[in-house]
C-alpha cells in the first residue's frame, strides 16, 4: 500500500496506469441492471477535467483507491440519474429535507433519489457562473443562498431528467429553498411539499411533533405509491431501513476516524463528498455502500497503523464546510487538518428503529436531528466535539443570503470566544470573484498563524 | 526582548499594501532605515524598489541582510523574500513591539480594515477584518475627501475641529456620496459634514472589534492612524483611550523584520 | 500482339518490379521495339491500372507500387528508344494550387497521363497563378492541369482559372481533387473535372480531340 | 433567454444518450479562424495564445459550439523529427521525412509534448481555452492518427508503398505512432481538451478497405481503447469519401464519428443504433456557391441527421476554408440552431 499523500489531478492521471484493468472492468454502479458500459465510474479527475470541471485542476486528492472510487461515484451522479430514467427507473429529487425522508423513497422498488440542492456544488467544480446567472434571470439573484443553482438546474432541464416527483420541504427549513421550489413548480415540476414541523428545544413534549410528523410521512407514501404505481411494502421498507443505518453507521465511524490521533489520515475534501453520501446515496443506496465500506476499511488502516499526512498539525472543527472545496484543501496546505465537521444534514444521522411501526420510527428518527433542535442545541454539540476531537480551533463557513447562517453563526461564535476556542468566521464566495477569495485566504493563513504560534507556545 | 539575536543580524520586512508599499532595515534593537511608495499596479517591482532604497538609506548591501519577510496583499508575487507572513500577524508583532501592553488593535488601511485582539506573549488571540467594500478603509476617506474638494490631511484637520459630528448612515461610498453633498447643499457646516464621515468610519470599525470583546489598552496603526480626528472618533466608538505608535504606516513591516529575525 | 507485351502489362498490373525489369530486357534481346514495347506493354498495363483505380479495386498505394514497376521497365526501354519515334499527343502542365502542397492526386494524374503519351511539365505543389502564368507562356501547353486536397485552398484554383484564362484563352483547363466536383469546376470556368486519373486521361483525350 | 442550454450542456447530454434541445452544432473552424482573427497563418500555427484569441473571437463572431485545437496533420510527425515547412501565409506542410529508411525506424521513440516541435503550441492553447471558456465550451484537440503521422514520418508515397511492399515495418512505424499519439493525447487531456482523431490519409478515397482495416483501423482502434480507459467520449474524423467502409467504423470504438463524403442516411443505417454522427455539408459548399445552396444543402443535411438516433452533429465534412465568406458559415449555424429534437425533459 502507498504512503497516503495529496497528489493533483496530473499525478492522479499518471498514477491510474498502476489501477488494474480488472478494477475499471469490476467497479460499477446499478449491479442489479445488465451491466452496460456506461456503468464503469472508476476513472481519475482527469476525465471530469475535460468535460468542464475546472476546479479539479486545483483541487489536491487522497491518492488511494478507495478516494478514486469515492470521487468517481460522486462525479458520476448526474450521468447515474440519467442512466436510471433511460433504464425505466423512477426519478424522485428530494429537496431541502436533508436527507430525512430519503429511506422511504429507497424503500419503493426500481427507483432513485437525488438531491438537487447539491447542484450549488455544480458553479463551484465548473468555476462557472451559469447557473447562477441562469437562477438571476428568473429572479433569484446574490442575496439569495447557492442553492439557487438548482432552480439554474431545473431550468437548463440538462442537469438531471424531470423528477417523476419532486418532494419539497417546507416550515423550519431554508427559505430559499422553498424559492426555489415554487420556481420549479412554474417550470412544471410535480411537487410534493413535506412540512417540517418548528424546531424544539431538548425539553418539549414531542409527542404532538411526532404525530404531526407520521401523517406528514404518511402522506409522502400515498404521494409516492401514486407516483411509481407501486404498493408500499413495510418488508421493504425494513430491509432498506437497515441498509440505511448501516450507512449512517459507517459515516460517523468514518468521521470518528477522521480525528486519528497520529496524523490526518484522509483529505477534508473526500470526508465532505463522503458524508454527503448520507443525503441521497448518491443515487445508488447499494453501490455507495460498497463504497463507504472500502473507503472505511482504508481510513481504519491508516488509522491504525499511523499512516497519515504529513505536516498537518493544526486540528480544527468546520462547521458547514463550504461549497468551494478549495478552501478545504488551502486549509490543509496551510498545516492544518479537519478532525471533526458539522453539517446541516443532522436528519441523515439518527439510526432508524426497524422494529417500530415504518412512520413512528421515521417520525422518531427525525425528532432526533439535531436541526431539529434548538440553535442553543446545536452550539453545543459544536463545542462537545471540538473537545472530543481535542481541535486547536474552529472554522465556520456560511453563505452570504443563506436564511439559516446568520441565527446558527453568531451564537457559535460567541459560545466559542466565551469559551476561549480560537474562531474563524467567513462566507464563502460565488466563482469568479477572485479579490474576495483572495481575502478568504489572507484570513485563513492568518488564523493559521495565530494557531500555529499559540501551539508552539504551549509546546514550550 | 527574550530570544533576541545579537544585533548586528540584520533582517527587511516589506509590507505591500493595496495603496503603498513600505520597507525597512531592522538590527533587532533599532529601525535603521525606511521607505515607502506607492503600490501602483505592480507589487513585485515596488517591493524590489522599496527594498533597494531602503538598503541605500542603510548603506548595506543586500548580502548583509539576514532575511527578508514581506506581508501585506501583495505579498504572494514576491519571489526575492525568503518568507511570507499576513499583515494581520505582522501588525500584531510590530505594534506589541512599539506599544507591548496593546491588548486590541485597530488598523485601518487603504482598502480595508482590521481590529485585533493580542493576547498576554503578544500573539493574535482574534482577529475581524472588513475587506468587502471600502466603507471603513482609507479609500473611503480619500473619496469622500475628494467630494468636498480637499486633501485627506485637509479634510481630517477640518473634522477634527467640529464639535458636532453629523450622522452619516449610508455605508456605501456612493450613497455616502449623495448623502453628503445633500447635507451641504443644506447648508451644514462643513467641518460638522467632514467629522460625519470620519465617526461613520469609526463606528463600522467599532462594531467590527465589538463581536471580538475588545480590551484596553487599545492601539491604532495603519497609514490613517495619523489622522488626529479619526483617532478621536475611534476612541469615542470604543469609548477608550487610543495609542498610536510613532510612524504607525510601518507596523506591519517593523512586525515582518522582526518575526523575520525572530526565525533566523 | 507480341505475348511479350501482354506479359509486361500483367507485371505492371501484379506490381512485380523486378518482374517487369526482366521482361523488358528480354523485350530488348528479342529485337522487339522498345517504343512499341512501351505503348502496349508497360503503358497498356497502366492503362489497366488506371481502370482497377477507378473501379475502386486498386488504390493509391497499389497505384504508386505498379507505377515503381512501371518506371522500372521504362528506365530500360527508354535509352533504346529511336529519337522521333515517340510523338507526345500534347503537353500538359501540372500543379497543386498556391497553399497546398499534397500532391498525391497530381502525382497519380501525371503519372496516368505520361503513360498514356502525353508529355507532362509538371509545377509541383504550392503553384502560385503568377507560376502558372508564365508555364503558360513558356511551353505552350494544350492543357493545364489544377490540383487541390485541401478545403482551404480551393479559393486559389478559382483565382489560378481567372489568371490563366486571361493570359491565354485557348489553353484548356481540368480541375481536379478531394473537394472539387462538378459544380465548383462549372462555377470557375474550367473546362473539365475529373473524378479521378482515369477520367483525367479520357478527358485529357477529349479536351484535344483525340480518339483513344 | 431563461433555460437555453449552452453548448457544454448539449454536449454532454448527447454523450450520455440523452438528447438536447437540438443537436450541436460544430463546425469544424479550424485556420478559417486566423482570418476571423486577421492574423498570419504562421503565428497561428506557431503561437498558442494566438491560436487561442483566434478561436475564442471565431466562436464569438459565429457563435458554433465547440473550440477546435489543429493546424496541420503533420503536428506528430514533425515532433518526432520530420522536417515541415512553415512560411508566411501558410499551413506547415511536409518538406523532408525523418525515416528515409525502413532501418531507421528502431530508433524512433515518442516526443515529449511539453517540449518537441509545436505540441507545446497546442497544450498552450488548449490550456488557455480552457480557462477562459471551458466552462461553456468543449475543445477539441485534433490528434492524427498513427497512419497519418507515419505518413509524415515516411512521406505519403513510401509509406503507402510500404503497406503493400514492406508491411513489417509500416507496422513498426505505426507502433511508435501509436505510442507518440497516447503521449500527446494524455497532455491534450491534461490541459483540458478532448481528443479529436482525425486520420485523413486512411480515407477511402486513398486506400482500400483491407489497407483501412490492416493498417489504420486496428491502430484508431487502439488509440481509441486508450482513451476509453479514461471514460472519453471520442470522435474519429476521416476526410474524402468513407462511403465504403462505414461498416467498418464501429469497430474502431469510435463514439462519434465525422465524416466527408458519405451521406448521412447511409452512415445512419451502417452505425446508427452505435455512433453518434458529425457531418458533413461539404466545405467546396460554402465556397462560391450561393447562399441558397448552402441552405439547402444544410436543410438536407439536418433532415437526414436528426433521425440518427445515437444523436447528431451539424457540422463540415472537413475543414472551414479558410476564405470562406462569413455569411455562409452564419447560414449553416443558423440553420442548425433553428433545429429542434422533440422535447424529451
Amino acid at each position: 500500500m502507498t504512503e497516503p499523500r495529496q497528489i493533483d489531478f496530473r499525478q492522479w492521471h499518471r498514477l491510474f496506469q498502476q489501477v488494474p484493468d480488472r478494477l475499471v472492468e469490476e467497479i460499477r454502479y446499478y449491479r442489479h441492471l445488465p451491466q452496460a458500459e456506461w456503468s464503469q465510474y472508476l476513472f481519475p479527475p482527469s476525465t471530469h477535467v475535460v468535460y468542464g470541471n475546472r476546479l479539479l485542476r486545483k483541487l489536491k486528492f487522497d491518492n488511494s483507491q478507495a478516494a478514486l472510487r469515492l470521487w468517481g461515484f460522486v462525479m458520476s451522479e448526474g450521468e447515474r440519474i440519467y442512466r436510471a430514467r433511460q433504464a425505466g427507473m423512477k426519478v424522485i429529487a428530494v429537496m431541502g429535507d436533508l436527507g430525512a425522508v430519503t429511506p422511504l423513497v429507497y424503500s419503493f422498488p426500481n427507483i432513485v433519489a437525488f438531491y438537487p440542492d447539491c447542484l450549488w456544488w455544480t458553479p463551484f467544480l465548473m468555476e462557472s457562473r451559469e447557473l447562477f446567472d441562469e437562477a438571476g434571470q428568473l429572479g433569484l439573484g446574490e442575496d439569495c443562498c447557492f442553492v439557487r443553482a438548482s432552480l439554474g438546474a431545473f431550468s437548463r432541464k440538462a442537469y438531471f431528467p424531470k423528477p417523476d416527483l419532486c418532494v419539497g420541504t417546507v416550515g423550519a427549513t431554508c427559505d430559499d429553498m422553498a424559492t426555489v421550489m415554487s420556481e420549479a413548480e412554474q417550470l412544471g415540476v410535480d411537487i410534493h411539499y413535506f412540512e417540517l414541523p418548528h424546531r424544539h428545544d431538548g425539553d418539549t413534549d414531542k409527542t404532538a411533533l411526532s404525530g404531526y410528523l407520521e401523517n406528514q410521512y404518511q402522506e409522502l407514501c400515498r404521494r409516492l405509491e401514486q407516483a411509481t404505481g407501486e404498493t408500499f411494502s413495510p418488508d421493504r421498507f425494513r430491509e432498506t431501513v437497515q441498509k440505511v443505518n448501516r450507512m449512517r453507521s459507517l459515516i460517523a465511524e468514518i468521521k470518528d476516524l477522521s480525528g486519528a490521533p497520529a496524523a490526518s489520515p484522509m483529505g477534508a475534501v473526500e470526508m465532505m463528498n463522503m458524508e454527503f453520501a448520507a443525503l441521497s446515496y448518491y443515487g445508488d443506496l447499494d453501490e455507495c455502500l460498497a463504497v463507504l465500506t472500502e473507503f472505511r476499511d482504508l481510513m481504519k488502516f491508516r488509522a491504525n497503523s499511523g499512516q497519515g499526512y504529513q505536516n498537518q498539525d493544526l486540528r480544527l472543527v468546520w462547521v458547514t464546510p463550504p461549497a468551494d472545496p478549495l478552501l478545504m484543501n488551502y486549509i490543509e496546505e496551510l498545516g492544518g487538518r479537519v478532525v471533526g465537521s458539522e453539517y446541516l444534514i443532522h436528519q441523515t444521522t439518527p439510526i432508524i428503529d426497524t422494529k417500530k411501526d415504518p412512520f413512528e420510527a421515521l417520525a422518531e428518527a427525525h425528532l432526533k436531528a439535531t436541526l431539529m433542535g434548538s440553535s442553543a442545541y446545536r452550539v453545543n454539540l459544536v463545542i462537545e466535539q471540538v473537545e472530543r476531537t481535542h481541535a486547536d480551533g474552529v472554522i465556520i463557513s456560511g453563505v452570504f443570503g443563506s436564511s439559516h447562517c446568520p441565527y446558527e453563526t453568531a451564537p457559535i461564535i460567541s459560545a466559542l470566544r466565551q469559551k476561549g476556542i480560537p474562531v474563524l468566521s467567513f462566507d464563502v464566495v460565488a466563482p469568479g470573484k477572485r479579490r474576495l477569495q483572495s481575502q478568504i485566504f489572507n484570513r485563513m493563513e492568518a488564523f493559521s498563524e495565530s494557531l500555529k504560534a499559540r501551539k508552539k507556545r504551549r509546546a514550550g | 526582548m527574550p530570544g533576541m539575536k545579537k544585533s548586528g543580524d540584520m533582517t527587511v520586512g516589506i509590507d505591500i499594501g493595496s495603496r503603498t508599499t513600505k520597507a525597512l532595515v531592522w538590527n533587532g534593537e533599532e529601525v535603521l532605515s525606511r521607505s515607502m511608495l506607492s503600490t501602483g499596479w505592480t507589487p513585485e517591482k515596488s517591493a524590489s524598489v522599496a527594498f533597494e532604497k531602503t538598503l541605500q538609506t542603510a548603506a548595506i548591501s543586500p548580502s548583509e541582510v539576514k532575511r527578508t519577510m514581506v506581508t501585506g496583499y501583495g505579498r504572494g508575487s514576491i519571489s526575492f523574500a525568503d518568507e511570507s507572513v499576513t499583515e494581520i500577524t505582522a501588525h500584531a508583532r510590530g505594534v506589541s513591539y512599539l506599544l507591548p501592553e496593546t491588548k486590541t488593535l485597530i488598523d485601518i488601511g487603504g482598502q480595508d480594515s482590521k481590529a485585533i485582539i493580542i493576547d498576554d506573549e503578544a500573539l493574535v488571540q482574534d482577529f475581524a477584518m472588513n475587506d468587502r467594500c471600502a466603507a471603513g478603509s482609507g479609500k473611503f476617506l480619500e473619496f469622500l475627501a475628494l467630494t468636498m474638494e480637499l486633501s485627506v490631511q485637509d479634510f481630517s484637520e477640518l473634522a477634527f475641529s467640529s464639535k458636532n459630528p453629523m450622522q452619516i448612515s449610508s455605508i456605501c461610498t456612493v450613497f455616502a456620496e449623495s448623502e453628503v453633498l445633500s447635507m451641504l447643499a443644506e447648508g451644514v457646516a462643513r467641518e460638522d459634514v467632514a467629522s460625519g464621515v470620519h465617526r461613520s468610519i469609526a463606528l463600522r470599525v467599532a462594531q467590527m472589534a465589538h463581536s471580538l470583546h475588545p480590551q484596553v489598552p487599545i492601539a491604532f496603526s495603519g497609514g490613517v492612524a495619523r489622522n488626529r480626528c479619526m483617532i478621536r472618533e475611534i476612541g469615542v466608538a470604543l469609548g477608550g483611550d487610543i495609542s498610536v505608535p510613532e510612524m504607525p504606516e510601518y507596523a506591519g513591516a517593523l512586525g515582518a523584520a522582526i518575526i523575520a529575525r525572530e526565525s533566523l | 500482339m507480341h505475348e511479350l507485351y501482354k506479359q509486361i502489362a500483367d507485371a505492371v498490373v501484379a506490381m512485380q518490379k523486378d518482374d517487369v525489369k526482366r521482361l523488358a530486357e528480354q523485350a530488348l534481346n528479342e529485337g522487339l521495339p522498345p517504343e512499341e514495347a512501351i505503348e502496349k506493354g508497360l503503358a497498356a498495363g497502366m492503362t489497366r491500372v488506371g481502370e482497377l483505380f477507378a473501379s475502386k479495386e486498386y488504390f493509391v498505394p497499389e497505384l504508386l507500387v505498379c507505377s515503381r514497376a512501371m518506371n522500372a521497365g521504362f528506365d530500360i526501354l527508354k535509352s533504346k528508344v529511336v529519337e522521333g519515334k515517340i510523338i507526345s499527343k500534347g503537353t500538359v502542365v501540372i500543379g497543386v494550387v498556391d497553399g497546398d502542397y499534397h500532391d498525391i492526386g497530381k502525382n497519380i494524374v501525371k503519372l496516368m497521363l505520361e503513360a498514356a503519351g502525353f508529355r507532362l511539365v509538371d509545377l509541383g505543389r504550392n503553384v502560385t497563378a503568377q507560376k502558372f502564368t508564365s508555364a503558360v507562356i513558356t511551353e505552350k501547353p494544350d492543357i493545364a492541369a489544377l490540383s487541390t486536397l485541401m478545403t482551404t485552398t480551393m479559393d486559389s484554383m478559382a483565382d489560378i482559372v481567372l489568371a490563366l484564362q486571361r493570359e491565354n484563352s485557348d489553353v484548356k483547363i481540368m480541375v481536379g481533387g478531394a473537394p472539387v466536383n462538378e459544380d465548383f469546376a462549372k462555377s470557375i470556368d474550367a473546362h473539365f473535372y475529373g473524378d479521378n486519373a482515369r477520367e483525367a486521361v479520357i478527358g485529357a483525350h477529349e479536351l484535344l480531340g483525340i480518339t483513344i | 433567454m431563461p433555460g437555453k442550454m449552452n453548448p457544454r450542456e448539449r454536449w454532454s447530454l448527447l454523450l450520455i444518450d440523452e438528447l438536447p434541445d437540438r443537436p450541436p452544432v460544430y463546425p469544424l473552424v479550424t485556420c478559417h479562424a486566423a482570418r476571423v482573427y486577421n492574423c498570419d497563418l504562421i503565428e497561428y500555427c506557431t503561437d498558442g495564445r494566438i491560436l487561442a484569441e483566434a478561436q475564442l473571437e471565431a466562436q464569438r463572431l459565429y457563435g458554433h459550439e465547440g473550440l477546435s485545437v489543429f493546424t496541420d496533420v503533420g503536428i506528430i510527425a514533425e515532433a518526432m523529427g520530420s522536417k515541415y515547412h512553415l512560411r508566411e501565409f501558410e499551413v506547415p506542410i511536409l518538406d523532408s521525412p525523418l525515416i528515409t529508411d525502413t532501418a531507421m525506424i528502431g530508433e524512433l521513440g515518442p516526443p515529449d509534448p511539453t517540449t518537441q516541435g509545436r505540441l507545446p503550441v497546442y497544450l498552450e492553447a488548449i490550456d488557455r481555452m480552457y480557462s477562459a471558456a471551458g466552462d461553456v465550451l468543449p475543445i477539441f484537440a485534433f490528434i492524427p492518427c498513427p497512419f497519418t503521422t507515419a505518413a509524415g514520418l515516411r512521406g505519403v508515397d513510401n509509406f503507402l508503398m510500404d503497406t503493400v511492399l514492406e508491411p513489417q515495418a509500416a507496422h513498426d512505424l505505426l507502433d511508435v505512432s501509436l505510442k507518440s499519439a497516447i503521449t500527446f493525447c494524455d497532455e491534450c487531456i491534461l490541459a483540458g481538451a478532448l481528443p479529436m482523431l482525425v486520420d485523413p490519409l486512411a480515407s477511402g478515397s486513398v486506400i482500400s478497405r483491407t489497407t483501412y482495416s490492416h493498417f489504420a483501423k486496428s491502430y484508431q482502434q487502439k488509440l481509441i481503447a486508450h482513451l476509453h480507459r479514461y471514460d472519453l467520449d471520442v470522435t474519429l474524423h476521416i476526410c474524402g469519401d468513407t462511403s465504403n467502409m462505414l461498416d467498418l467504423i464501429p469497430q474502431t470504438g469510435a463514439d462519434l464519428f465525422s465524416f466527408d463524403l458519405a451521406d448521412v442516411d447511409s452512415a445512419t443505417d451502417a452505425m446508427g443504433d452505435r455512433v453518434r454522427l458529425v457531418g458533413n455539408l461539404p466545405p467546396h459548399g460554402l465556397l462560391p456557391s450561393s447562399n441558397l445552396s448552402v441552405t439547402q444543402g444544410t436543410n438536407s443535411i439536418m433532415e437526414m441527421g436528426l433521425k440518427n438516433p445515437k444523436g447528431f452533429v451539424l457540422s463540415t465534412g472537413c475543414e472551414v476554408p479558410i476564405r470562406c465568406e462569413a455569411q455562409k458559415l452564419h447560414t449553416l449555424i443558423n440553420i442548425g440552431k433553428n433545429a429542434r429534437y422533440e422535447e424529451v425533459w
